[in-house]
C-alpha cells in the first residue's frame, strides 16, 4: 500500500541519513564524533537514548500502518460488521504510562550522575578566561606561568583539561563590561555549548584526545554577524604548545624606519588601528582583538577568514561589507596605505 | 454617553444615544465587520490565519533559499534576521494560535451545544485586536525594518544599545497587542466552557477537543501575564532608560529568559493541545469507535497542562544554572514524556480494530500521530541535559519543533480544515486533492525537517544567515530546501481545492456527512446564525453518535430505526431567536491599540494620548451600550421571544482596559 | 443576602437563564482574571525581590523609604476595602443612599492612597530615584506605578458607578455589577498588602 | 417556544454557598486587619527582633491579612466553590513559578555576592 511504503522510505531516507552522518568525512563540527572525554561522556548518553528512542519510534509507526492495513475500509467489499464499541482499557492505558515512566526513569539515572560528572572542577587544568565579544572570541590565558592574550583561536595542549571561565563580569579599565551581548562557546566534538552571559560567570571544560584542529563557532544569536562568529580549537602535542606559549610571549616585533613593514606601523597609530587593538608593548586598545601575535593566527576576523595578504587587504578595505555589523568600521584606506598595514601585520608573528 | 439597560428590560427606543449609531445589518461588507457572532468570527480567525500562514511561509522559502547552499547571497545578514525572526513570530502568534482561536471559536459553542459565546463583543473585540496586532507588526516592514531580534527576543541583543532601531520595538508593542487579544479570548472560551453547556453536558460529556480548548485557554490565562511583564520590562529598557536587563548595572539578563520561557514552555502546550483535541475528534470518526480512553486523554490534556509550568528552564540549559537546577528540570522534562506518551498510545488504540475510511481529514491526523510521535521523541533527547547542550540551538532544534509545530499542530490544524469545512460550508472539499495535498506536504515536510536533526547533530547552528562550504552541511541543506518548496506545492493544491469547492455548485452537504458523533453535526450546514432552533439535550458522550446507533450484545454499533430524524438538514423557518447585536465599539477598541503604540514607538505623544481617549471612550461606550440592541422600529415589532441576552456590565468591560 | 445568583431579587435575571453552573457569566470571568493577574504581579514582585541589593549606585531602599508615612497610606487602602464591601452591601438591601456614600468613600480613599503615591514618587525623584538611576529605581517605580495604575482604573470605576447611581441607574437587580468592581478593588488591595510587606518591611 | 435558552443545571449543584456576613462582621474584619497593620508597622521598628524572624514574622501577617480580605470582603468563603478553585490556582501557581524560579538561582554562586 502506498502509505506504508512511502511512510516506509522516510523512515529509510532518516535511518540512511543517520548513518552517514556517522560516515561523513568532512563535517568537523560533528557531536557524533566526539575526539574529547566531555564529548564522548554526552555521546555515550546519547546514543542508547537514540536507540529507545528508535524502537519506540518504529514500534508506533509500525503498529500504525499495520493498523492502517488490516482495518482499512475497504468499501463494498467488506463484510466485517460494525465495529466493537471499545471505551478503553484499564489494564492497557495503565501499562503505557508505566512503562514509558519506568524508561523515563532509567534514562534519567544515567543522566543525573553524568551531570554532575561534566559540572566537576577538572584537576590541574589550564585556565582560559573566554570572552565573547560582537564577533569574535577572546581568550586570557590566565595561569601566571603562561600569561597570554589572544583571540579566535585556542590553542591548548592535548590530553590535558582546559577550564573555561566564561567571565561576564569582567569590565574595561573605564568600568564599563567587558561583554556586550550574550554568546555561546561550542566546540562540537570536544563538549557541548556553554552560553557567556554579561553580569555571569559559566565555567566548562574542554580536553582533546587527539591533536589537530576543532571547529566550533558562536550558537547563541548575537547580531548581524553571529553566523561570523567562529572559532578553532587548536590542539598540540604538549611541547607544541609550550612552544606557542613561548613564541605568544615574545615582544612584538617592532619594524625599525627603513623595513617595508615601517610605514605600516607608523599607519597603525595614525589611522585609529591603535584606538581598538593592542599590540604589547605599542598601543593599548581595548575594543578589537590583541593583535601582538595575530599573523602566527592560521585566521582572523572571528575565524571568518584564512589568514594571508590578501585577505587581510580585502579585510581592512571594508571590514562591516566583509562581516556584516564588525564594530571594525571602514577606515576608507588607500591601496596603499593598505598593503603597507598588511606588510606590518605580516611581521607580528 | 449612553444610557444602560436593566437586564431583561426592553429599552425605551428614544432613550438611545450614542456616539455612533448602533449598526442593525448583518448582511454585507459591514455585517462581516460589526458582527458577534462566534461563528463568523471564527471564520475571520482562520481567513487572517491561513493568509499569515501565506506570509510566513514566504519567509521560510525566503530562509530555506538562503541556506540551500554555502554562501548564498538571497538574502543580506540584515534582512536575513528580520525574515527568520518574523517566520517565528508569524508562525507562532499569527499562525497556529488565532488558527486554534478559529476553530475554538467557531466549533466550542456548537459542539457545548450553546448559541454564542458568553461575550459576544469581547469576541470580537479579540480578533480585531489581534487583527491590528498582526497588521501593526507586519507595518515594519514599511517603516524601516521588521523586528530581528529572534522571536525569543533575548536581552541584551534586544536592548536599545545593540538593536537601535524600531525593529524590537515593533515586537514589543505588537506582541503586547496580541497578548490583549489572547487574554480576552482566553477569558471568554473558558466562561463559555464552564457555564454555556447545554442541559446533561457534564464535564466528562464534553467532546475530547473542547477540553483541550480549556486546558489551552487555561494555559493563557495564566502563561500571557508573564510574557506581559517581560515586555513591559523590555519597553521600560527601550523606551525610558530602565535597567531591567542591563547587567552594567547589575541586572541578570536571564531574568528575561525565565520570565519568556515561564510563558514560553506553557505557550508550546497552547499550540499543541487544540490539535491534539481536532485528532481526537477526527480519528473516531473515521474509525467508527469512540476514543480510547477518553478519561485518561483528558487527565493527561491535564497533568500536561500543570507539568508545563515546571520545565520551562530546559531551554536555558547551556546557561549556566548548575547542575543542581539543570538536574531538576530534566526530570520535569522527562516526565511531561508520559502524559504524552500516553496520547499517542490511546489514538492507536482508537484505530485499533476500528473499520478505517481512508479520507483526508484521517490521513492528516494519523498523519499528526506519525510526526507528532518523532517530535516527541527528539524531545526526549533534550530532558538527557548533557545531550541537550549539544543539540540547544542547533538545527536539531529546529527539526525537533517543527515536528511538533508543523507535523502535530499544522497537520492537526489540516485535518480540522477538512473535517469541518462541510459544517462550515455546506460543501465538500475535494478528497481527490486533498490527499494530494497530504501526501505532499507529508513528503515534504520530512524532506524539509528530517535532515535537519542530522545538520543538528553535524554541528549546524540556528539562526545563522550564512555557513561556509566543508562543513558537511551542503547535501542536505539543498534537500531541505527542496523540501520547503515541496510543502510549498502542497499548499497551492490546498489553495486550489479551496477555491474549487467555493465556486462548485455541489449540493448543500446536510448536517451529518461523516456520519459523525458530535453535537455540532446535528444542525445544518452551514449553521444558522442561532446554531440551535431548539436547546439540545445531553445525554451520553457522543450525543449524536448515541442518537443514531445502539450496540448489539458483543458491543457493535447498530443503527437504531428511527421514524424521525435525528439532525436537522436544513434551517427551519419561523424561529426567532434574538441575538447580541452588532456593535461598532469593540472594533474601534481595537484599532485604536496600535494607534497607541505608534505613538509611544515615535514617542508622538499627542497621538498616543489622543488614542488613549479615544480607547477609553470607546470602552465606556461599550461598556454601557446592551449587548441587545432594541428592535429596529422599521422591521415591525413582534415578539422576539425571550433574548439570548450575554449582557456584560460596565466592570467586566472595563477590564480589559487594564489587561495589557 | 447577597448577589449571588440565588438571590430572589435576581432569579429572573437573564445570567440564570443560560447557565449551566448557575453562576454568572461575569463573575466567573473576573475570577478568572483575578487568577491571571496573580502571574502578573507574581512577575513584577519577583523582579523587585530578585535586583534587591543589586543595584551598583544609589539611593538604596533604606536611604529613601518611609515606613510611617507608607503605612498610612496603606492603611488608607485598606480601609477602602471595608468601605466598599459597605456599598456591596448597600446596594443589596437596595440602599441606594448608603450606596453612594460608600462608594464615594471608597473613591476618596483610593484617590488618597494614589495622591500619596504620586507624593511619594516625586519625593523619591527629589532624592535622586528615577527609574533610569538604579536597578532600584527601575523595579521599585514599575512595580508600584503597576499597582497605582490598578488603583487608578478602580476610581475609575468606582466613579462611574456612582453617576450611574446618582441618575437611578444602578438598582439593585445590578448589586453584581457593584460586586464585581469589588472584587477587583479587593484583589488590588490584597497585592498592596504583599507589596508592602516584601517591597517596603522586609529588611534587606 | 424554540428559544428557551439553555436554562438549567448539568451537575449537581452543590449549594456550598453560605450567606454573606453582616456589616458588622465586616467592619470586626476591618478592625483586625488594621490592628495587623498596626502589629507589623510595630515589629518593624524593633531592632531586638532576629532578621529571620522578623521576616517570617512580616510574611505571616501579611498572609493573615492577604486571606482576610479574599475570604470575607472578596466573599470566596461563602461563594461557589468554582470560584475559589479559579483563583487558587492561579494564586497557587504564581507563588510555585516565581518561587522555583527565584530558588533556581541560589544554585548559581559564582557572581553573586
Amino acid at each position: 500500500m502506498g502509505v506504508s511504503r512511502r511512510r516506509g522510505a522516510v523512515a529509510l531516507a532518516v535511518g540512511i541519513g543517520l548513518l552517514m552522518t556517522a560516515c561523513a568525512k568532512h563535517a568537523p563540527q560533528d557531536t557524533l564524533k566526539p575526539n574529547g572525554p566531555a564529548a564522548r561522556t554526552i555521546d555515550h548518553l546519547y546514543v542508547p537514548v537514540f536507540w529507545i528512542a528508535a524502537v519506540i519510534f518504529v514500534l508506533v509507526q509500525g503498529l500504525l500502518l499495520v493498523f492502517l492495513f488490516k482495518y482499512r475500509d475497504r468499501g463494498e467489499r467488506d463484510e466485517r460488521p460494525e465495529p466493537v464499541q471499545l471505551h478503553g482499557n484499564t489494564k492497557l492505558e495503565f501499562g503505557w504510562t508505566v512503562v514509558p515512566a519506568v524508561l523515563l526513569a532509567l534514562v534519567a539515572a544515567a543522566t543525573l550522575p553524568t551531570i554532575f560528572k561534566l559540572a566537576k572542577k577538572p584537576t590541574n587544568p589550564i585556565n582560559v578566561t573566554v570572552v565573547g565579544h560582537q564577533f569574535w572570541w577572546e581568550y586570557r590565558y590566565t595561569d601566571p606561568d603562561i600569561g597570554v592574550v589572544t583571540a579566535n583561536e585556542l590553542h591548548m595542549p592535548v590530553g590535558r583539561d582546559v577550564y573555561i571561565t566564561e567571565d561576564g563580569t569582567l569590565r574595561k579599565p573605564d568600568g564599563t563590561l567587558d561583554a556586550d551581548v550574550i554568546h555561546s562557546f561550542w566546540v562540537p566534538r570536544l563538549n557541548g555549548k556553554t552560553d557567556m552571559i554579561p553580569g555571569r560567570v559559566n565555567h566548562m571544560k574542554l580536553k582533546a584526545d587527539t591533536p589537530g584542529v576543532y571547529l566550533g563557532q558562536c550558537t547563541e544569536f548575537c547580531g548581524l554577524s553571529h553566523a561570523n562568529m567562529r572559532l578553532k580549537a587548536i590542539a598540540e602535542t604538549p611541547a607544541e604548545f609550550d612552544a606557542w606559549v613561548q613564541t605568544m610571549k615574545k615582544p612584538a616585533a617592532t619594524p625599525v624606519d627603513g623595513d617595508p613593514a615601517f610605514a605600516g606601523y607608523q599607519l597603525f597609530t595614525s589611522r585609529g588601528c591603535a584606538g581598538c587593538h593592542t599590540v604589547d608593548g605599542y598601543t593599548e586598545g581595548l575594543v578589537g582583538p590583541n593583535l601582538t601575535h595575530v599573523y602566527s593566527r592560521t585566521s582572523f576576523a572571528g575565524a571568518l577568514f584564512d589568514m594571508s595578504p590578501a585577505n587581510l587587504s580585502k579585510w581592512l578595505r571594508n571590514p562591516p561589507g566583509e562581516k556584516p555589523g564588525s564594530r571594525m568600521p571602514n577606515l576608507n584606506l588607500t591601496p596603499d596605505e593598505i598593503s603597507k598595514l598588511v606588510a606590518y601585520l605580516e611581521t607580528l608573528k | 454617553m449612553t444610557e444602560p439597560i436593566a437586564y431583561g428590560q426592553t429599552p425605551p427606543l428614544t432613550a438611545r444615544r450614542s456616539l455612533l449609531r448602533r449598526p442593525t445589518s448583518t448582511a454585507g461588507l459591514w455585517g462581516w465587520i460589526t458582527t458577534v457572532d462566534h461563528k463568523r468570527i471564527g471564520i475571520m480567525y482562520g481567513v487572517s490565519a491561513f493568509v499569515f500562514f501565506l506570509l510566513g511561509g514566504i519567509e521560510a522559502l525566503l530562509l530555506r533559499l538562503q541556506l540551500g547552499g554555502p554562501n548564498q547571497h538571497v538574502l543580506s545578514a540584515s534582512a536575513y534576521n528580520q525574515v527568520f525572526t518574523m517566520h517565528g513570530t508569524t508562525m507562532i502568534f499569527l499562525v497556529i494560535m488565532p488558527m486554534a482561536a478559529a476553530f475554538a471559536n467557531y466549533l466550542v459553542p456548537i459542539m457545548i451545544g450553546a448559541r454564542d459565546v458568553a461575550f459576544p463583543r469581547l469576541n470580537a473585540f479579540g480578533f480585531w485586536t489581534f487583527l491590528a496586532g498582526g497588521l501593526f507588526m507586519y507595518s515594519s516592514f514599511l517603516l524601516g525594518g521588521a523586528p530581528n531580534g529572534g522571536w525569543f527576543g533575548y536581552v541584551p541583543q534586544t536592548l536599545k544599545a545593540y538593536s537601535p532601531g524600531h525593529n524590537i520595538d515593533f515586537w514589543v508593542f505588537g506582541l503586547q497587542i496580541l497578548g490583549i487579544a489572547s487574554l480576552t479570548g482566553a477569558i471568554n472560551l473558558i466562561v463559555t466552557i464552564i457555564n454555556m453547556r447545554a442541559p446533561g453536558m457534564s464535564f466528562m460529556r464534553m467532546p475530547i477537543f473542547v477540553w483541550m480548548s480549556l486546558v489551552a485557554q487555561f494555559l493563557l490565562l495564566f502563561a500571557l501575564p508573564v510574557i506581559t511583564v517581560a515586555l513591559f520590562l523590555l519597553m521600560f529598557d527601550r523606551q525610558f532608560g530602565g535597567h531591567f536587563f542591563d547587567a552594567q548595572a547589575g541586572a541578570d539578563p536571564l531574568l528575561w529568559q525565565h520570565l519568556f520561557w515561564i510563558f514560553g514552555h506553557p505557550e508550546v502546550y497552547i499550540l499543541i493541545l487544540p490539535a491534539m483535541g481536532i485528532v481526537s475528534e477526527v480519528l473516531p470518526v473515521y474509525a467508527r469507535k469512540p476514543l480510547f480512553g477518553y478519561a485518561v486523554k483528558v487527565f493527561s490534556g491535564i497533568a500536561i497542562g500543570f507539568m508545563g509550568w515546571g520545565v520551562w528552564a530546559h531551554h536555558m540549559f547551556a546557561t549556566g544554572l548548575g547542575p543542581v537546577a539543570i538536574s531538576a528540570f530534566g526530570l520535569s522534562t522527562m516526565f511531561i514524556a508520559v502524559p504524552t506518551g500516553v496520547k499517542i498510545f490511546n489514538w492507536l488504540g482508537t484505530l485499533w480494530g476500528g473499520k478505517l475510511r481512508i479520507t483526508t481529514p484521517f490521513l492528516f491526523a494519523v498523519g499528526f500521530v506519525a510526526m507528532f510521535t518523532i517530535g516527541g521523541l527528539s524531545g526526549v533527547t533534550h530532558a538527557v541535559v548533557p545531550a541537550d547542550t549539544q543539540q540547544t540551538d542547533t538545527y536539531y532544534i529546529v527539526a525537533h519543533f517543527h515536528y511538533v509545530m508543523f507535523g502535530g499542530s499544522i497537520f492537526g490544524l489540516f485535518a480540522g480544515v477538512y473535517y469541518w469545512a462541510p459544517k462550515v460550508t455546506g460543501k465538500m472539499l475535494s478528497d481527490f486533492l486533498g490527499k494530494i495535498h497530504f501526501w505532499l506536504m507529508l513528503v515534504g515536510f520530512n524532506l524539509t525537517f528530517g535532515p535537519m536533526h542530522i545538520l543538528g547533530l553535524q554541528g549546524q547552528p540556528r539562526r545563522i544567515y550564512t555557513y561556509p562550504a566543508g562543513r558537511g552541511w551542503e547535501f542536505w541543506n539543498l534537500v531541505s530546501t527542496i523540501g520547503a518548496f515541496t510543502i510549498a506545492a502542497s499548499i497551492v493544491v490546498f489553495i486550489v481545492n479551496v477555491i474549487r469547492t467555493k465556486i462548485s455548485d455541489q449540493p448543500n452537504v446536510g448536517a451529518d456527512p461523516w456520519d459523525a458523533r458530535t453535537l455540532e453535526w446535528t444542525i445544518p450546514s452551514p449553521p444558522p446564525e442561532y446554531n440551535f432552533a431548539e436547546e439540545p439535550l445531553v445525554t451520553a458522550r457522543d450525543e449524536l453518535w448515541h442518537r443514531k446507533y445502539d450496540e448489539d450484545g458483543d458491543g457493535r454499533a447498530i443503527r437504531r430505526e428511527l421514524d424521525y430524524p435525528v439532525v436537522m438538514d436544513e434551517v427551519p423557518d419561523e424561529v426567532h431567536v434574538h441575538m447580541p447585536s452588532p456593535s461598532y465599539w469593540p472594533l474601534v477598541a481595537s484599532f485604536t491599540l496600535p494607534a497607541v503604540a505608534y505613538g509611544m514607538i515615535y514617542r508622538a505623544w499627542p497621538v498616543a494620548i489622543a488614542a488613549g481617549v479615544v480607547e477609553i471612550t470607546a470602552l465606556y461606550s461599550w461598556a454601557l451600550e446592551p449587548s441587545t440592541a432594541p428592535p429596529d422600529p422599521d422591521e415591525g415589532t413582534e415578539d422576539h421571544g425571550p433574548e439570548l441576552d450575554s449582557g456584560e456590565p460596565a466592570a467586566a468591560e472595563l477590564e480589559t482596559a487594564d489587561a495589557d | 443576602m447577597a448577589a449571588t445568583v440565588h438571590d430572589p431579587v435576581e432569579a429572573d435575571d437573564d445570567v440564570l437563564h443560560h447557565s449551566a453552573t448557575g453562576l454568572s457569566n461575569e463573575k466567573i470571568a473576573m475570577w478568572a482574571f483575578l487568577a491571571s493577574d496573580c502571574l502578573l504581579f507574581g512577575a513584577l514582585i519577583s523582579t523587585y525581590i530578585l535586583y534587591r541589593g543589586r543595584s551598583v549606585v544609589g539611593p538604596y531602599p533604606h536611604g529613601v523609604y518611609d515606613i510611617p508615612y507608607t503605612s498610612v497610606s496603606s492603611f488608607v487602602l485598606l480601609m477602602s476595602s471595608l468601605t466598599m464591601v459597605l456599598a456591596l452591601s448597600a446596594i443589596q438591601r437596595n440602599d441606594q443612599r448608603r450606596l453612594r456614600i460608600w462608594l464615594l468613600t471608597t473613591a476618596l480613599l483610593g484617590t488618597v492612597f494614589i495622591g500619596g503615591q504620586v507624593y511619594e514618587f516625586t519625593s523619591f525623584v527629589r532624592m535622586g530615584l528615577k527609574i533610569h538611576t538604579n536597578l532600584f529605581g527601575s523595579s521599585f517605580f514599575v512595580l508600584t506605578g503597576f499597582h497605582g495604575t490598578h488603583v487608578f482604573i478602580g476610581v475609575l470605576m468606582l466613579m462611574s458607578l456612582f453617576s450611574l447611581s446618582l441618575k437611578g441607574k444602578l438598582p439593585q437587580e445590578k448589586a453584581q455589577t457593584v460586586e464585581l468592581v469589588g472584587l477587583y478593588w479587593h484583589f488590588v488591595d490584597v497585592i498592596w498588602i504583599l507589596i508592602f510587606t516584601l517591597v517596603y518591611l522586609i529588611p534587606s | 417556544m424554540t428559544d428557551t435558552a439553555t436554562s438549567h443545571e448539568v451537575e449537581p449543584h452543590t449549594h456550598d454557598e453560605r450567606a454573606h456576613p453582616s456589616d458588622a462582621q465586616y467592619v470586626a474584619v476591618a478592625l483586625v486587619l488594621g490592628a495587623i497593620t498596626a502589629v507589623e508597622v510595630g515589629v518593624y521598628y524593633i531592632t531586638a527582633i532576629p532578621k529571620h524572624l522578623l521576616t517570617t514574622m512580616l510574611i505571616v501577617m501579611s498572609a493573615v491579612k492577604f486571606s482576610a480580605v479574599v475570604l470575607w470582603f472578596m466573599h470566596l468563603r461563602f461563594d461557589s466553590r468554582l470560584f475559589r478553585r479559579l483563583f487558587v490556582t492561579g494564586l497557587v501557581l504564581a507563588f510555585a513559578v516565581f518561587l522555583i524560579f527565584l530558588s533556581s538561582l541560589h544554585f548559581y554562586s559564582p557572581s553573586r555576592h
